[in-house]
């Protein structure tokens, strides 16, 4: 046994008692959905004391954030440690401790593009559930055309003026802090005029509003800006060039909503719902189409994981995120689709509760970028085509 | 066989249907039912049947247009493009088509009921979760002369309001159609909260008491009343799907030419150029089966089983891209519920279960064809 | 029974009676492929006595274009009488007594754009089966874009001269004539400097090549014209406006090559191939894809036979015949995709005689515009999308 | 598990071959072939052997490289690219794996032969149209310490030149495997003209004598040596058939910027952007499939069923969808002769159902998964 491989038995022994004696039992359910996900923030009200405790616990070793730097509130895990702590986490069947924008996004843009001050700043809240953000990306008209900000953003000296909206701002009425893109050059060039800047949702002139979509009652919200002023400090990277941070979190963004594809609506796997179904053996449609699904389902998985031992091993993903975003947005659509059918009429009632899932999944190929957006993406930067 | 083209007479009713249901049953309509907690309008069927679709398929004797299965696929699918909440289908085509079957004085005055919509009618048949008549374990128990019911029946469409209930249960080894009123002592109804917000129910028999008079047709022989019935049934509903599909397309081609992304108008992009025209041409081919059961229930309705199934499911691929197609194209806007489009996948979707899904269908086919 | 149906039934019965008699009983075996049918012209061998008498009789009757007028060469039929033949010749498995691009292609546009002259001096040749044309359309380099012609053809005061290449011309090296697309105005605008004539493969300064395509041997050739002179008199239609006869022809082969999809290779049912292959029973797969397949290639057909309906009534099918050209095609791809998995391994050996056929269909969807030209005429012409 | 990426000895490998193969075998080196009535070229197999490949499963002790099958993979992806025709799957993969199982010095003699190219293998295997060979119906009757063997074999990939055949056959319930000579008296083989030009021959067998020395493994257990021998064929196929995808792939794609049509280069036109670009998705996915089934193999080859048959099934799809596109992307060149998609599309159809089909493969997944 290597000595590479030799602590990481020591750290997957160590982690495992830790688990068995930190991670409370009505945790263990493996639930993820809306009812039961950890969101954190100012106001987050605990659904169970178990919830808190399990927060407060992994907060201590910095498990919310694994992988992020000590120092900023994270437990400076490997890559391979990070495995055997989802690995570990999976055998017990653990919630996350905690899930937010400010992890998934926000996060690895400021590791990458903000200041040693800025990470110390705005980290360590996120690791430990204080501070819940929010993403102010898209505007009302601008559809898949990201860079198209009208957000005016202007420098007053000692401080930003924003006037603007944005639509798709998931929980923005639950968030403490927004990051948006605004424009601080109306007359540069589309692209090199954005600035990626961080307001707090307390600041006078913020408002917003709910969404509500054709699954019901939705995370999203629509969020105003007018005359809302916020210091000049709170920008991240290069004034003008919030593209830049822009598509690095995109990036991140695709392989997320790529990879929640794989919890797949219900949890259950598809083909024990098939094998349940009146007439999952009986209909050679329902089942043929099911057993395709499954095998893109498998193969999608592997490039995901694939692409991650690519970008451990020091190869960039890069646009072909684009395509991870693309097959397991449209693939995920196809999924919930047979687990509609296999449910037949049970399932087109609104309190069995498949119906929202299905529904919910017909945003995956427009949020983020499109599946348009992502094949032109792949056409242009990946294949070389012209136009 | 009559040509696969509508005649002069289809052409005017679906005009006549059109300029109505603009007026009386935009999509808005049904979304008003939705934030009323409502899932019927007695007044627009009312309205519907002064039009005389409730009598489409009912004899002129009884007070009926007797225009056939065709003209009444017509209706189904003007209904269809701005998703008419009615019992027209379970109504007009299924218990009407049931009736025509049967035929006796008590059969044309029930006939005449439905065509004044004095009375409505739903379809009490499923048990499972699919479609599925020949699996029925629902029990007509013979008790003197007459039948004892008890069991359970789920996604009854238009139950939730229908005031009769064709009901489909086991005696012995064999199936008897019933035809109930609603309220006979013993029958429970549940509305369910359906997604497309059309009425739904469970309807639950407990020990409820039926004569021979209650029976529809022969007793021991349900199906030689509701085959033909199912069939139509099965028609109407791919028409109306077409309708959706037809509906849902409209949409998105007018938002093609409308929206602009990039600075031209979406509909400028090849690659929705094609995936739009590849749409038209799937309506245009369901719009052929449909054309064709219409005329087959007409003529040969004993030999339409093959044409009914073939509408059934082209309508229900059909209709699955175009509310998937027409989402998609229309980006966000498309999955929010301010916005219409909704309201068409969500009727897609039950539409694809009721009466048979694709699966069910195409199996009907392939064995028809020798697989 | 009304005037009309008692008309008919008189034409069914004397109909049946005469084929009966003079069909012969080699002529009833329904067979269609390269080695059985007919094509008529100035060096056709007939493949058998039969073939020959068939033919002979036939013609005699009209029957080899039955719905072309009697003067021309043909029996007059109205439509209904011209399904009732169909419908009588499909009862003995009658073979078509003759085929060719005369009938199918020169023939409409000759009735529909040539003078009287012209369709008494061209016509009835077609019809007895003396003169076997071909299409010359194609150029090479030109290809989805039919209008790019680029063969010269210039007025010379008392005759034509034509230099150039057309490529895709089906059986040039067996035909008498050609009908072909040439430049006659090179200042023009792309449609309107092109003429559709008439030339005689005899001519001097005409000579053709074969192509061999990926199915092996294939009717296709390539047609070289190196100062060919020609007549004045054989243009149809007027000078430079041969586009609008080009555009009424393609609608013609679109809704030929949609139809012959339906004949579908081997000619056995879908099903009955499915129900006797190996895994026909136990593969959902191959059973689910078949399924589809049977059910869109009976709706394509009802397609087929509404259009018909339609434009007997007097509607114009016009642009929409794209629309049958892209579903038929694009089904019979399809379908025989699918009669090569029933095969197995069977059908991968050339001597089994399945492949060519299923390779052949693969350029059906290319052939008489691509599937994307006609998804380009549908989004343009029919829904009337920008661009 | 080794991790998902190629290893620096992996992309050497493939370079190395890449140089090696562009220049002794493009795809105008089976169109050579073919237009010379031939389907192997015995001094190309050296020229690999040479190379290390033939030997590239075989163990260091018989002169192999044991690089393993994630690199026996990659060398049949660049084979799959320019379509190579050569013996490779049989004899080095198939063959070989099977002999590593038996590993014994009579084995290892013939690993050593293999590594050298000195000898090549065919499994002789199918006898319906469809692979199944749990259905073996050829008898190997027991006679004295031997057997004799009746029956016949189609579809025996390579068969036409092997020097040995694996050969399976029915001794009473059970099945056992075969190492047979090719000359071995009383077999007979019948070249088959294949549509991708590959050498597939019918093998027939009457009254062939074999002894125990002949049986590769135990007597009434072919599957412990066969099912591994069968698996690293199938992955080595999926390999080539993602190949074949790439290199079909690439000629589209340098087609699509260099074909001008209305004046642009058709890749600018968009509903082509998008399929291409949907296509290169596939690809990556299916290149995920392969590389995983490569490592199993190497991991835990006894555990590696599943990730083998989905390699399989992804690449079946993955190549046929790329041949397609590819014909009908290149217009009218596509169909020529001329051009070298048809040889694509040709060695797609027969790498489709060589060693199981998509819905063979599908099924085994589905079986699982828990379908």
């Amino acid at each position: 046994m290597s000595e590479t491989s030799e602590k990481l038995s020591t750290f997957q022994a160590e982690l495992r008692a830790w688990l068995e004696e930190n991670c409370p039992r009505e945790m263990r359910d493996g639930r993820n959905d809306e009812t039961t996900i950890c969101w954190g923030g100012k106001n987050w009200n605990f659904t169970s004391e178990a919830q808190r405790t399990w927060l407060k616990r992994c907060v201590t070793k910095g498990y919310t954030v694994p992988t992020w730097p000590v120092e900023y509130g994270g437990a400076g895990l490997s890559r391979d440690e990070e495995k055997v702590f989802h690995a570990e986490m999976g055998r017990i069947n653990a919630r996350y401790p905690l899930q937010s924008f400010g992890i998934w996004m926000l996060g690895p843009a400021l590791l990458h593009f903000g200041t040693h001050e800025q990470k110390l700043h705005y980290l360590p809240p996120i690791a430990r559930g204080e501070v819940r953000w929010c993403q102010g990306y898209s505007e009302p008209g601008a559809g898949s055309d990201l860079a198209n900000v009208q957000s005016k953003c202007e420098d007053k000296g000692d401080h930003w003026l924003v006037n603007g909206q944005k639509i798709w701002t998931s929980y923005a009425d639950k968030a403490d802090w927004i990051f948006a893109l605004v424009r601080t050059d109306k007359d540069a060039p589309k692209h090199k005029g954005i600035s990626f800047v961080l307001i707090n949702m307390e600041t006078e002139g913020v408002s917003t509003r709910p969404i509500k979509l054709i699954s019901g009652v939705s995370p999203f919200c629509e969020t105003f800006f007018d005359d809302v002023k916020f210091p000049k400090e709170q920008v991240v990277g290069t004034i003008n060039r919030g593209w830049d941070v822009a598509k690095y979190l995109l990036t991140h963004e695709r392989e997320m909503i790529s990879a929640a594809g794989g919890s797949m609506g219900t949890g259950r796997p598809l083909g024990a719902v098939i094998a349940d179904c009146e007439t999952g053996a009986t209909d050679p449609v329902l089942r043929s189409d099911a057993m395709r699904a499954e095998v893109d389902t498998l193969a999608v998985e592997l490039t995901l994981e694939r692409y991650k031992d690519q970008a451990e091993a020091g190869g960039s993903v890069g646009d072909a995120s684009a395509m991870l975003k693309y097959m397991g947005t449209e693939l995920n659509k196809r999924r919930l689709e047979l687990l509609m059918a296999a449910g037949g009429s049970d399932a087109l009632e609104w309190d069995d509760g498949r119906a929202p899932n299905w529904l919910r999944t017909k945003a995956n190929s427009i949020e983020g970028g499109t599946s348009e957006v992502m094949l032109s993406i792949l056409s242009k930067r990946v294949l070389g085509l012209p136009g | 066989m009559a040509k696969l083209v509508a005649t002069e007479e289809e052409v005017m009713l679906a005009d006549a249907a059109r300029g109505f249901l603009d007026e009386a049953a935009p999509v808005a309509h049904l979304r008003g039912l939705r934030d009323a907690g409502e899932t019927h309008d007695a007044a627009l069927w009312k309205s519907m049947a002064d039009m005389g679709w409730a009598g489409i398929l009912a004899p002129e004797s009884a007070g009926g247009s007797d225009m056939g299965h065709a003209a009444a696929c017509v209706l189904a699918g003007e209904m269809g493009k701005t998703l008419v909440s009615s019992p027209f289908i379970s109504t007009a085509v299924i218990a009407a088509t049931a009736l025509r079957q049967v035929a006796d004085d008590r059969a044309n005055a029930a006939l005449a009921r439905i065509a004044s919509g004095e009375v409505t009618y739903a379809l009490a048949i499923d048990e499972g979760a699919k479609f599925n008549p020949d699996a029925t374990q629902m029990e007509a128990r013979r008790e003197g002369n007459g039948f004892r019911l008890n069991g359970s029946k789920g996604f009854v469409v238009d139950g939730g309001h229908a005031d009769r209930l064709l009901v489909l249960a086991r005696t012995g080894d064999a199936l008897t159609l019933f035809d109930l009123p609603a309220d006979r002592v013993g029958i429970t109804r549940q509305a369910k909260s359906m997604i497309d917000n059309r009425d739904a129910a469970t309807v639950s028999f407990a020990e409820v008491e039926a004569t021979g008079e209650d029976v529809l047709g022969q007793v021991d022989d349900a199906m030689t009343v509701l085959k033909p019935a199912i069939e139509a049934g099965q028609a109407a509903l791919a028409a109306e799907m077409a309708g959706v599909a037809a509906g849902a397309f409209g949409m998105t081609v007018e938002y093609l030419k409308e929206r602009k992304q990039f600075g031209v108008p979406i509909g400028a992009f090849q690659a929705l150029q094609h995936r739009a025209a590849h749409l038209w041409c799937e309506c245009e081919v369901t719009a052929s089966a449909i054309l064709n059961a219409g005329r087959k229930l007409d003529e040969t309705p004993e030999n339409a089983s093959l044409a009914v199934s073939l509408a059934k499911a082209r309508a229900t691929d059909t209709a699955q891209l175009a509310v998937q197609e027409g989402v998609q194209m229309h980006g966000g806007i498309g999955m929010t519920d301010a916005f219409d489009m909704g309201f068409y996948m969500k009727r897609a979707r039950v539409g694809a279960e009721w009466l048979g899904d694709y699966g069910y269908h195409a199996n009907i086919i392939a064995q028809a064809r020798g697989f």
